[in-house]
């Protein structure tokens, strides 16, 4: 087993890799930018090294400064998490050939998922179900002939991208011309690349994935599916697992496509097989991504397994300790990533201190966090905080028990999403898994944009600002006197200042 | 002491309440008349944690959170927000300021920290409301802010490539 | 399903059923003494009503003024939680008698389990296996012929008893007389019954318990065993399930030994019965609890059920939603009971104000618990703060989760025992699970009573504790002055009134 | 500025280090030196939360709490902590209370707060190091206060039945 692993990220899912290897006994060590010094994976870790700037691509992306710290260190692994540089095969190579365990797939499968159409050309390969289009880069032309052939409305896509970027609905011929360039061009500045390819579009569909483990002895399985249809701008914002649609024999079948997906790689350590699915329950291979998911906490709380726990084993040589007819999926558990944004205006990104800070715990309720109360948060990166997860034996009361966490939840001083998930969870057809991926676009520009507030409780509130108004203005009234309880001095003098600047606007 | 109290619902519900507080003379509980109407015999709320109030009205009981950072006050029952602006009506500036707010230039101020990275619409532009006037960038996403009324950017008070805070003024549009 | 609940409790077990009503959509009504206005449970609670002093008999104990607030809140049910009138037929009874539904068993099947003897004399009848001894109540020269037909040494034990008192080992004839008189008066001043018998004493017994579960339709299941060897005193200090020792074949032998004392007593809702396993794992039967127990959770994190929203179902009249066969357990999980004592110092309680707390989360951490940062902790209740419980797929990770738990859980102003896990879950013995009641007491009265320190952490403690007298100091590190994170001026002048009391001593 | 700091383990161990602390010239860590020595070039600590400490020794990171209640402060690192007394050698008054510790009658304190069950030894008994003196009771429990040495009662200073407060003084031994 390895005795120390560097972990190559930041955030809840560094401090998620930190909190494994301290279970496990193996030290870790955390690498940070300027200004992360006081981010929580460098509190946790056994070992941190300053690697630089804020900007990612001098601190957290950059491989030379990384491998220098593994060498210093002496860790003998490296955990990449997700994003940064989880999923760049030339890091994984590097990792290779400074003898430090690279916790994840080998370069040369990375290489074969990287680019879409590359992972298009082998699965085709390997009989694996596409969705109905081009299997490289097109040019205009081709693209033409590909669309009249597949049929529009059609959907362009970057071979590099990811996230969006870089992708087009085309409904008919004539918008192809002024889409191609424009995909093309967003895909250049994004990804270094211009290659474009095309599908068929698939009105309304399901985004499921799986997850599929393999070790290094040939063995690979499949650990359940995650429906992660509710997205806004193709990014996931709630996940869950199972899929309400996925039956027996339809995770049967997935599951075995996406284990041949992996074979057929030569794939090993944590992968998640996406696939798009459509009215009829037709499943289509989407891509293969080559790291552990930010959802990967849903798989473990309906398969009772740790996929961190188990990436390290495997990537220190160990076979698989079950065997496919053991994974066994039961209840359900819901995600949902806590971001700072702010759903009210137009999701704007929300960095800066966190004044206050109260979590949900109790029965089923997990969190991974990578923030703490008084902790500034950077306006340099991804502006997730936190993923909340419910675990429940139903997914009816997996939503009743996220939405009490939801309530238990409460964070000052940034804006986040959480009034988004509460609307969500109360939604119809969410609540009765009506959702596909158009699904969140749709509800927010649903004309009644909020719940609908009680009169009783806007007077509440009123009383409430005004008894806080009074405890803050030194007349204090008896709640604040009684108990010693009253907030700091520091703290109402914040207050008045706020209540002045609100006069005199 | 008497706050006048308005209450702006995210479904964009407004109200004003005039709230009346004063201390029980037996008991640690409040007296409390909302718009001249007693609100609850005896009310008892207490401070267990900073920003946090547990307030029992009858027997109901709310548990209150204040969020004061940023420049405006928001107060959550239950899992709701509401934004209120506390004015003690005894202050002549109060009223003063309340009188003046609907009127003269409007200001853009930075919802976030972040990064100009363009000036759309500079000095002397025309806007529409609603027109983009600057966009600032934080956490990999680009913002466009945009006029609030229709009439002429009077100032731009920031560069292109100036950091910024969140509630910092960025441009006046008269 | 009932539309409102009364909770007749107070701390983690009060907050922890609201959380499952509100899970449900069902109202909760909290009751409170005078000391518990501010407690969580009444913060967290949709209505809360003042029931009288400190003292349990004039508050929490007393069944008019529970009954009283029942009705003016128009609660149709009552969630008894543990403790106080959790096993009170009388309670059960008047609640019938009220209307109002008492979550929980009959007060019929409480009877026949609340005094030890009637218990046995019911079991005996239905064939299930007790330790050798009496099935009354013993007069002393009825004890001394029952002593020698069992065998020194016997244990002498209160017929209305719990929790130890009234408890007596008696390891030969000579000592008899003074133990009956001695446990006799004990029993009578605690449970105004001096009524006592013998049992056979079964040297480093283990304390294994199933739970059991049974419907208003005759359905009776069991939900596999907890291990609760590790006590003090008799009180449990770490529970876990399943129990190292317990394979399939003695789960459903214990299994369904437990369903048949269930079914002789005609029992409903969550109960648990309690065995004493002998060095050749043969079980004997102990007491049946009749109530839900302070471990519930890790059965609930190795079955996959909720056994509060379950006990609501049950009450309202529903079919248990699953057969025997449909349980299975899965993985493993452990509780720790956090406790307002000092381990340093013979285990004094110590209520008083929780200055800062920081709890664990993340990965297979639960927890339920009763306090918040601010909190007062009454000095005139049960100690129990909060329960940490940590699931794994294994023992041997869930060991290591809780330790890594543990390291990230923080209380200051009052003493815990959470030093007294940290020692208990590195202990060779406990991680080889060679466990029996009288484990702790012996790790507790050994030589080595604290693991050894570090002198590199000693010299870091000097280090911290200078660099927090010089940023309270107002000479300011570097520390203080960046990040706007210095501490406020409040607690800085609360550190200086320390250190010079320090230094005033 | 330098601390005479001692610091006792659970297990026993007790060591005393002069801590001398200032801050870097050029950069925001700190000069200290432990005993006179160099402890660690440019020390890199941060206060990240209330009573947090987290401090990079080298490469290796620490998060340190504090507990500064109950009148004694107590540091913990990792999982472990450690009882510390810090004082300030510059001052006289820390010197000369140093200096008188060990003389002269023994105070009983409350460890907690509770009630006063029951006098065991009045003031005047003459009473061995670990004999009873009071017993008080809290959450259920009844907890006997044993004499610090061996001696003679001087003073209780409180009445059976009465409630105290953790760290009261409740009995003098001489």
């Amino acid at each position: 087993m390895f005795k120390k692993i560097l972990i190559a990220n930041r955030g809840e899912i560094a401090v998620r890799i930190i909190r494994a290897c301290r279970e496990l006994g193996i030290a870790s060590v955390a690498v940070y930018s300027d200004v992360d010094r006081n981010a929580l994976h460098v509190r946790k870790a056994d070992e941190a090294y300053a690697i630089g700037p804020a900007a990612a691509r001098e601190s957290y992306l950059n491989l030379e400064k990384i491998l220098a710290v593994a060498k210093k260190s002496g860790a003998d692994a490296v955990h990449p998490g997700y994003g940064f540089l989880s999923e760049n095969a030339a890091f994984a190579e590097a990792c290779d050939k400074a003898g430090v365990k690279f916790i994840g797939p080998t370069a040369a499968a990375m290489n074969i998922m990287g680019s879409k159409t590359s992972a298009r050309r082998a699965m085709e390969a390997a009989g694996v179900p596409f969705v109905p289009g081009s299997s490289k880069g097109l040019t205009l032309d081709e693209a033409a002939s590909v669309s009249e052939k597949v049929g529009y409305p059609v959907m362009l896509k970057a071979a590099a991208g990811g996230g969006g970027k870089g992708m087009r609905l085309v409904a008919s011929a004539a918008e192809l011309k002024s889409a191609y360039e424009g995909a093309s061009s967003e895909a250049a500045r994004a990804f270094n690349s211009g290659e474009v390819y095309i599908e068929k579009y698939i009105d309304r569909p399901r985004h499921i994935e799986v997850q599929v483990f393999g070790d290094e002895h040939g063995n690979v399985v499949y650990l359940g599916e995650r429906e992660c249809s509710v997205q806004r701008r193709h990014q996931k914002v709630i996940e869950e697992a199972p899929s309400p649609i996925v039956d027996a024999e339809m995770r049967s079948k997935m599951g075995a496509t996406a284990v041949q997906v992996a074979k057929a790689a030569g794939y090993t350590n944590a992968g998640t097989v996406e696939f798009l699915v459509d009215a009829q329950k037709n499943f289509y291979f989407l891509e293969m991504n080559t790291r552990l998911q930010v959802e990967h906490p849903v798989t473990e709380l309906v398969t009772g397994l740790d996929l961190v726990h188990l990436q390290i084993q495997v990537a220190a040589g160990k076979k698989l300790p079950f065997k496919q007819e053991d994974v066994v999926l039961r209840g359900h558990a819901i995600e949902c990533r806590i971001y700072a944004e702010d759903p009210d205006n137009n999701f704007f990104p929300s960095p800066g201190k966190i004044t206050r800070l109260m979590t949900p715990s109790g029965p089923g309720i997990r969190e991974d966090s990578g923030v703490y109360e008084g902790w500034n948060v950077p306006l340099d990166y991804d502006p997730m905080l936190s993923k909340l997860i419910a675990y429940a034996p139903t997914r009816e009361m997996a939503i009743g028990r996220m939405l009490r966490a939801l309530d238990e939840y409460f964070v000052a001083g940034i804006k986040t999403n959480l009034a988004l998930f509460r609307k969500i969870l109360r939604d119809a057809d969410f609540c009765a898994a009506r959702i596909d991926t158009g699904y969140l676009e749709r509800l927010l520009s649903a004309r009644s944009k909020t719940l609908p507030s009680s009169a009783d409780d806007l007077k509440i509130a009123a009383v409430a600002a005004a008894i806080f108004a009074m405890n803050g203005s030194g007349t204090n009234g008896a709640a604040a006197a009684k108990n010693g309880t009253q907030s700091s001095a520091n703290e109402n003098g914040a207050w008045k200042k706020t209540a002045r600047q609100e006069a005199l606007r | 002491m008497t706050y006048d109290i308005t209450v702006t619902a995210k479904d964009g519900q407004t109200q004003t309440f005039s709230v009346e507080l004063s201390r029980a003379k037996d008991s640690d509980k409040l007296i409390c008349r909302v718009n001249g109407e007693e609100f609850n015999p005896g009310l008892d709320s207490q401070n267990p944690e900073r920003d946090v109030l547990s307030v029992l009205v009858g027997s109901r009981s709310y548990e209150i959170h204040r969020d004061g950072s940023n420049g405006e006050m928001q107060i959550q029952v239950g899992g709701t927000r509401y934004t209120v602006e506390v004015r003690d009506p005894r202050s002549l500036k109060a009223r003063r300021a309340k009188a003046g707010a609907t009127d003269g230039p409007k200001k853009i101020s930075a919802p976030m920290p972040g990064k100009v990275v363009r000036i759309i619409s500079p000095a002397g532009t025309e806007v529409e409301a609603g027109q983009g006037v600057i966009v600032i960038e934080a956490m990999k996403m680009q913002n466009e802010l945009k006029s609030p009324k229709k009439g002429i950017v009077k100032k731009i008070m920031v560069a292109e490539g100036a950091t910024v805070n969140a509630g910092d003024a960025l441009a006046i549009i008269e």
